[in-house]
């Protein structure tokens, strides 16, 4: 499939309180970005399990964003700190077995950040359409 | 120089005192030289405990076992458990401490030292010797290995055939004991991360090519974290038993539960499972070896493990198995923690 | 087989405009599980309520999913609705098609499709989902306040004329705060002790108020409605009770230390009474001053004591009180002049600070009322005041606005000209922030009434020339270098959250901005909450502010503690963490992680206190066993919305 | 039909079997034999065992039984099923060892019999076995004839191949055999006496050349019985990890599990499959309950043993062990199949 006609589909996870916060500020403020990203609100990002970053690739997701409230921003004080350690192992260790590093991504949008929401979510895909199809941890058949 | 002599007096007095409930050691095994686990519950059967380089095993993984079997027991026997562990053995405790999976009275802890060597790797070994069988193993003097075969003894260079992850040891001495056997001797590691940094180097999709012809030859056996005393879970997270079942469940729910992979070995399905067991060992791993060791295909499952001890290490500044009072590596963080990769 | 029912509300064109409301409806009406998909102008309407509890009845729904604008909006209207129907709220979902949908994109295929996958991902979550109810827990009908400035006064005395108890603690000798070494307030110029000792004698004979000064909080637990605060009771060493304010101990104290009342402007002894009208009215014995107790070494002040009030044996006291909300007022200090490089480092005798020439405005303080320069007592002829000092600047100093400075330095300048009528007031400034009722007459009239002379601009240097103050500057608006040779300089110090307010917010879990005040848990809509519930916050402790708005927002916290106190019982969420037991190894790491100290361990398991869990989820994703989970957001669920997200 | 076939001329006969898939074992890196399907260059008989057995092409890990599809319009399920059976395609396997061999014809009763397994004959039917005799053991702990078996044994083999240097001798045991020797018949002469003997010599050096042995197998299957309850399960599992090494790498285990692999859950969309399981998992006979009629490792050795060494005896009359000692080569802990059976000697009256 040529890279233009390539939709890569997005899993993100945004946080309750910031990103999804943030995420619908861009929609009440009426900015327009690519509809390839699937949200999936989650209390925190500290509650986002390898588990599922895996899954989602697993299933043919081309690519995953994590994203919560900024450093010290967290509704729930420091749960997006233990999501920015536990995730930057996640994401080590998917690029040292090749994994193409753009797959996996994670930001810290603010509740007043619809702005940042859209632009990341415009880069994201941007970043994954020369890439084509994630078919590497695709479950086949 | 590390004895057994002293270990057996040690183990055979701990068990005419009644001190232990049984010793888990080393003994001699009937497949060609490579030493076994033995469990020791008499005084008079100490002698058949042996030290050399083929005491490849991290013992550690049987007090899972151990804590599994006490608790079924109805009054349990509260006396610890005697057990022969090396440098990375000794570093398991250190973890299995921290995670209070076990409590530092349940292990009377017989360490002993592999000085400037180590143990050594089965596959290497075969090649130096092609056709000819080893049947003993000696520590020379000269940190050498000295090789019995039926054509007569060999001296080899430890460094040739010990194991990769002996060469990247950090620590080649207990980190905790009782009582210990053999000297402190740290050895100078020039390339700590020798064996990964060949795939490092690697463009992505090299690595990539790598991974995906080995985790394809996995047929989930599950060796590796069958052997692997971090391991110790009831019930695997991979594994969709993995679910409190009560009277009331219904087989709609019974049915309904997560399967987070699938139960046919192939490469999706398996790439999950290293993946999640790798992130898991993140900060628990203690290069033991074993997983390697145990893969009857020869997955190279410590280059895994191995690079997220360096991850741990370079980005959060943690060591693994040397503390039991620090927090694990997830469950703490710094306000300093690099974030250069988030936007 | 579950029976879900699916609601997709076109909201107007709001929805219906980017989305085809009818395709999705068509495409869940085949997912699994759906037994019933509908579509509806506007979903919240009473008409598109019943759609719903008719759906519900007839279709003998277990599950809803109602495809419409943000949670934020209409969960609890849709929730409220399934329940009129004879559901359990949590059997309601929202899926957001409108602000992260609609709203955001123009291809309708590919909005749709969205929609739908959306819509299909709530399903799989709510078919999961189990009934819940609101946990309660009874409310200790008690309050505690940090802080004896004005707000915590206030907040003290709003709190016990409702009718609660309240703590009021302060870990000075007197409440007061700040505002009782004011001279005068500005913008009406009357004195401020004169308004504020009123309050501190009601506060100290109010029944409902239990005053604890020469206090500190040292650590608090529980949660709201029922926090538990340990309070260390330092020694006076002096009971207030005998003490009849003789005064006679002070004669004999050999010990002479600055006196922080008057800013070390005068001194006081080491046995002290901070002011005349303190409260509680007695003396403290400054141990740190003191040549020692332990042995005796001078013991003079308990030898002239006709009353025996001084007793060398009192010990330190933890005191334990129950509250079911706090609010912190912990106040303001000022920048310390000796930050101020350009202005001398604090080291030039006549360079003073705000509250200092507030002292020496003040009638009760070291001059008597009369303005005396410290080096040798003269009246000052020129006297500099130099505003915005260690504020809005972020280089060097603090980057926001200290906001009252503007103000009090035009008082100030007037108060000056009042004393010294043939003394000119010189003011340098970036610019004027007068905003507020009567703010900008107040300066107008230091302008022309009393000829203060506003200088626009930046004081480069300030120092010592031949029994002068030097100060150098420029006027940018004629362009000029300005130099005066002035006789005092008063530098209108920046604000900072007071000393030790730090340590005390990391004990109470309290969020701090960057420049350290406490954090609100909104910046429009909570400005008094903070983000730990039953926490409330007010005065300076929040942001630099004026007494009348400290005072405001006292009231305020005030009132939103009653919200809590006046309950029986208060509601927390159920969807709180659960522990699988059997998968259990009581390894701990929820323990660590858990920011609410909600998960304990317990003979090698570990059990949620569910009042204290805010179901964040941080332990579900540390522990390696899926052990722990969070209610109505588990692990399983989310995978299945994964699956459901990535088509399939 | 005995035959000589040149060894410089393996590779003519393999370009013969153009219409077969064929198999032979080939180093992969770790320098593990691995049966690789391979074309006729790629062929070469010179090597020890491989580590998984060739059941994994007679039995693979995971057969597809059936596809399913069920749709459901609001209230309209439909159910489709679609029976998947394995695909047709004529396979040689090049260098069969003898007991591998003989397991698969242990395979060959488990899945006949009153219920004939469709997928494993389909399979088995268009494979051609060509084992290849043992000259020296390939592993430190084969014991073959402890168990019945023989390093040139011919159960389950189509052709057996022997090394005599610079030529094979090639015996074909079955009509599929002969039909592969037709293929290329003018490579074929027939054996000369001394080739004869030459195998005869061969084989009687072979089986002195085996360095392990369990004495009396058959007195060890029939003490069993007694020793069901015996503490000796114990002891000899304590070293035990529950891993399935094993069982999967046994030529002769063949338990499995069937389950539904879904890949889509609306409309619900998926395959049933079986996949290889093993009485070493703890999970093997996990009950839905939650109840484990085997929770001990201790009942799970004694059930690998007894079914091995009794229970087949009972239904088959063969033991369900063919002595190839991989269990005993790869066991991360050293359990020595040969070692727990003389244990069960001593023990047994």
């Amino acid at each position: 499939m040529k890279a233009e006609e390539f939709e890569p589909r997005i899993v993100a996870f945004l946080c309750k309180w910031c990103s999804s916060a943030g995420s619908d500020l861009a929609g009440v403020s009426r900015m327009e970005y690519p509809a390839n990203v699937v949200p999936i609100q989650v209390m925190c990002s500290g509650s986002v399990s390898p588990l599922y970053i895996f899954s989602a690739f697993n299933r043919g997701a081309d690519g995953v964003l994590v994203s919560g409230c900024h450093p010290g921003d967290c509704h729930y004080i420091k749960g997006n700190f233990y999501a920015r350690r536990r995730l930057n192992m996640v994401k080590k260790l998917l690029e040292y077995v090749g994994l193409e590093p753009e797959r996996f991504q994670m930001s810290w949008v603010s509740a007043a950040e619809g702005t940042k929401y859209t632009q990341i979510i415009k880069d994201f895909v941007k970043e994954l359409k020369p890439l084509g199809p994630q078919t590497k941890l695709r479950r086949t058949r | 120089m590390a004895k057994i002599e002293d270990l057996k007096e040690e183990a055979r007095k701990l068990l005419r005192e009644g001190k232990v409930k049984y010793i888990i050691g080393y003994g001699v095994g009937s497949n060609g030289c490579m030493a076994n686990p033995v469990f020791i519950k008499r005084p008079e059967d100490v002698d058949v405990l042996i030290w050399d380089p083929t005491c490849v095993h991290n013992l550690t993984r049987f007090l899972v076992d151990e804590k599994r079997r006490k608790a079924k027991e109805k009054q349990p026997d509260t006396r610890p458990v005697g057990i022969i562990v090396k440098g990375c053995d000794s570093r398991a405790i250190v973890v299995l401490l921290q995670e209070k999976f076990i409590d530092r009275k349940d292990v009377y802890i017989l360490g002993v030292s592999c000085e400037n060597a180590g143990v050594m790797d089965e596959k290497k070994l075969a090649k130096k010797l092609g056709a000819k069988r080893p049947r003993k193993i000696e520590l020379g003097n000269k940190g050498q290995f000295i090789i019995s075969t039926a054509e007569g003894k060999i001296e080899v260079p430890a460094a040739e055939i010990l194991a990769e992850r002996c060469l990247e040891c950090k620590a080649n001495f207990p980190v905790i004991f009782d009582v210990m056997s053999g000297d402190k001797t740290k050895r100078i590691l020039e390339k700590p991360y020798g064996s990964i940094e060949q795939i490092e180097k690697l463009s992505p999709e090299e690595r990539w090519n790598f991974w995906k012809a080995e985790l394809d030859k996995c047929i989930r056996c599950y060796a590796c974290r069958s052997v692997c005393p971090m391991c110790y879970c009831d019930e695997c997270v991979v594994d969709s038993i993995n679910m409190a079942v009560t009277p009331d469940t219904t087989a709609e729910e019974k049915a309904d539960k997560t399967k987070w992979i699938q139960r046919s070995a192939e490469f999706s399905e398996n790439f999950v499972y290293h993946m999640v067991r790798a992130i898991h060992l993140g900060g628990r791993c203690i290069d033991c070896g074993e997983c390697e060791r145990a893969c009857p295909l020869d997955i190279p499952l410590r280059f895994l493990n191995k690079k997220l001890e360096r991850e741990a290490r370079e980005l959060f500044g943690y060591e693994v198995g040397f503390d039991d009072s620090q927090p694990a590596l997830i469950s703490c963080f710094k306000d300093s923690d690099p974030e250069d990769f988030i936007r | 087989m579950k029976r879900t029912g699916v609601f997709i509300c076109h909201c107007g064109i709001n929805i219906a405009g980017t989305v085809d409301v009818k395709k999705v409806a068509q495409e869940l009406s085949q997912h699994a599980g759906v037994v019933h998909a509908e579509d509806y102008v506007y979903m919240c309407s009473d008409p598109g309520q019943n759609l719903i509890i008719q759906a519900v009845k007839d279709k003998k729904l277990d599950h809803v999913v109602v495809a419409c604008c943000s949670p934020n909006l209409h969960e609890t209207t849709f929730r409220n609705a399934s329940k009129a129907a004879g559901l359990n709220a949590f059997r309601c979902e929202i899926a957001n098609i409108r602000e992260q949908c609609s709203w955001v994109h123009k291809d309708r295929a590919k909005a749709t499709q969205k929609a739908t996958k959306i819509t299909k991902s709530t399903v799989e979550k709510v078919r999961r989902n189990e009934s819940l109810e609101a946990l309660s827990v009874p409310v200790t009908r008690r309050a505690l306040v940090i802080g004896g400035g004005i707000a915590g006064i206030q907040a003290s005395l709003d709190l016990a004329n409702s009718g609660y108890e309240v703590i009021l603690v302060e870990r000075s000798p007197s409440i007061g705060g700040h505002m009782i070494q004011l001279s005068e307030t500005f913008p009406t110029l009357d004195c401020s002790q004169c308004i504020l000792t009123p309050k501190m004698v009601e506060v100290s004979k109010h029944p409902k108020i239990k005053l604890m000064t020469y206090s500190e909080v040292q650590d608090i637990s529980g949660y709201v409605g029922n926090f538990k605060v340990k309070i260390l009771k330092k020694p006076t060493y002096v009971d207030k009770d005998k003490c009849n304010l003789c005064d006679e101990c002070t004669k004999v104290c050999p010990i002479v230390v600055p006196n922080e009342f008057d800013l070390g402007l005068t001194g006081r002894r080491a046995i002290y009474i901070p002011f005349p009208q303190a409260i509680p009215a007695s003396y403290t014995l400054d141990i740190k001053a003191c040549p020692g107790l332990l042995p005796i070494a001078c013991g003079k002040c308990a030898d002239v004591c006709d009353v025996k009030a001084i007793d060398y044996d009192m010990k330190p006291q933890i005191i334990e009180e129950d509250v079911g909300a706090i609010i912190v007022a912990t106040g303001y200090d000022l920048y310390d002049k000796e930050n101020m490089a350009e202005y001398g480092f604090g080291k030039i005798p006549d360079v003073l600070d705000g509250l200092q020439f507030e002292r020496l405005c003040s009638a009760s303080g070291p001059t008597k009322g009369q303005i005396l320069r410290p080096s040798d007592k003269k009246e000052p002829k020129e006297v500099v005041f130099i505003q915005c000092s260690g504020s809005r600047d972020p280089e060097n100093h603090c980057a926001y606005c200290s906001k009252i400075c503007c103000m009090y330095t035009a008082k100030h300048a007037m108060l000056y000209k009042h004393h010294v009528h043939d003394g000119q007031a010189y003011i340098f400034y970036i610019d004027i922030r007068s905003g507020g009722k009567g703010y900008e007459e107040f300066v107008q009239r230091a302008v022309e009434e009393d000829g203060v002379l506003y200088l626009r601009g930046k004081v480069s240097k300030v120092f010592e020339e031949n029994g002068k103050v030097k100060v150098w500057g420029v006027d940018t608006l004629t362009g000029k270098h300005i130099e005066i040779a002035a006789d005092m300089v008063v530098l209108a110090q920046a604000m900072r959250p007071s000393q030790g307010a730090q340590e005390l917010a990391k004990k109470l879990k309290l969020a701090m901005d960057k420049d350290g005040f406490l954090a609100e848990a909104h910046p429009k809509l909570r400005p008094v909450e903070s983000v730990t519930a039953g926490l409330f916050l007010a005065g300076a402790a929040q942001a630099p502010k004026d007494i009348p708005e400290a005072v405001a927002q006292a009231s305020g916290a005030a009132a939103k503690a009653i919200t809590i106190l006046s309950q029986e019982r208060l509601y927390h969420a159920p969807t709180v963490a659960r522990v699988f037991t059997n998968l259990c190894t009581g390894c701990g790491m929820c323990v660590q992680v858990c920011p609410y100290d909600a998960i304990a361990l317990k003979d090698g398991k570990v059990e949620v206190n569910e009042v204290l869990c805010e179901g964040c989820g941080t332990c579900s994703a540390t522990c390696l066993r899926s052990a722990i989970q969070v209610k109505n957001l588990s692990q399983h669920q989310v995978h299945e919305m994964i699956n459901a997200c990535l088509g399939g | 039909m005995e035959k000589i076939l040149l060894k410089k001329t393996l590779p003519q006969w393999v370009k013969q079997l153009a219409s077969y898939t064929v198999f032979c074992p080939k180093k992969d890196k770790e320098e593990r034999w691995n049966y690789t399907e391979i074309d006729h260059e790629g062929i070469d008989l010179n090597f020890l065992n491989t580590t998984v057995p060739p059941k994994k092409i007679l039995f693979p890990q995971k057969e597809i039984f059936l596809e399913f599809i069920k749709t459901d319009e609001s209230n309209q399920e439909t159910l489709e099923i679609r029976e998947v059976l394995p695909e047709k395609k004529a396979t040689v396997i090049f260098g069969v060892r003898p007991c591998d061999a003989r397991a698969a014809w242990l395979l060959d009763k488990v899945f006949s019999g009153e219920f004939t397994d469709p997928y494993y004959w389909i399979r088995r039917n268009q494979t051609v076995l060509v084992g290849l005799a043992c000259h020296v053991p390939p592993s430190e702990n084969c014991f073959c004839p402890s168990v019945e078996g023989s390093p040139f044994s011919e159960e389950g083999l189509d052709i057996l191949i022997t090394d005599l240097g610079d030529k094979y001798f090639v015996k074909s045991l079955t009509k599929k055999g002969e039909q592969l020797i037709r293929a290329a018949k003018q490579l074929f002469q027939d054996p000369q006496p001394e080739d004869l003997k030459k195998v005869k010599t061969i084989r009687a050096e072979s089986v002195k050349k085996i360095n392990r042995q369990l004495k009396d197998a058959r007195a060890v299957s029939s003490k069993l019985k007694g020793l069901f309850e015996s503490p000796l399960w114990d002891e000899e599992s304590m070293s035990c990890i529950r891993c399935g090494i094993c069982t999967y790498l046994c030529p002769s285990c063949h338990c499995f599990d069937i389950s539904d692999e879904v890949e889509s859950a609306s409309p619900l969309k998926g395959n049933r499959v079986r996949t290889w399981d093993t009485c070493q998992f703890p999970d093997f006979t996990m009950h839905s309950s939650g109840h484990n009629p085997r929770p001990e490792k201790a009942s799970r050795l004694r059930q690998r043993l007894f079914h091995k060494f009794q229970y087949f005896v009972e239904t088959h009359g063969q033991f369900q062990c063919v002595g190839c000692g991989r269990c005993i080569s790869l066991c991360p802990v050293g359990i020595d199949i040969i070692r727990v059976l003389e244990r069960v000697n001593e023990h047994g009256k």
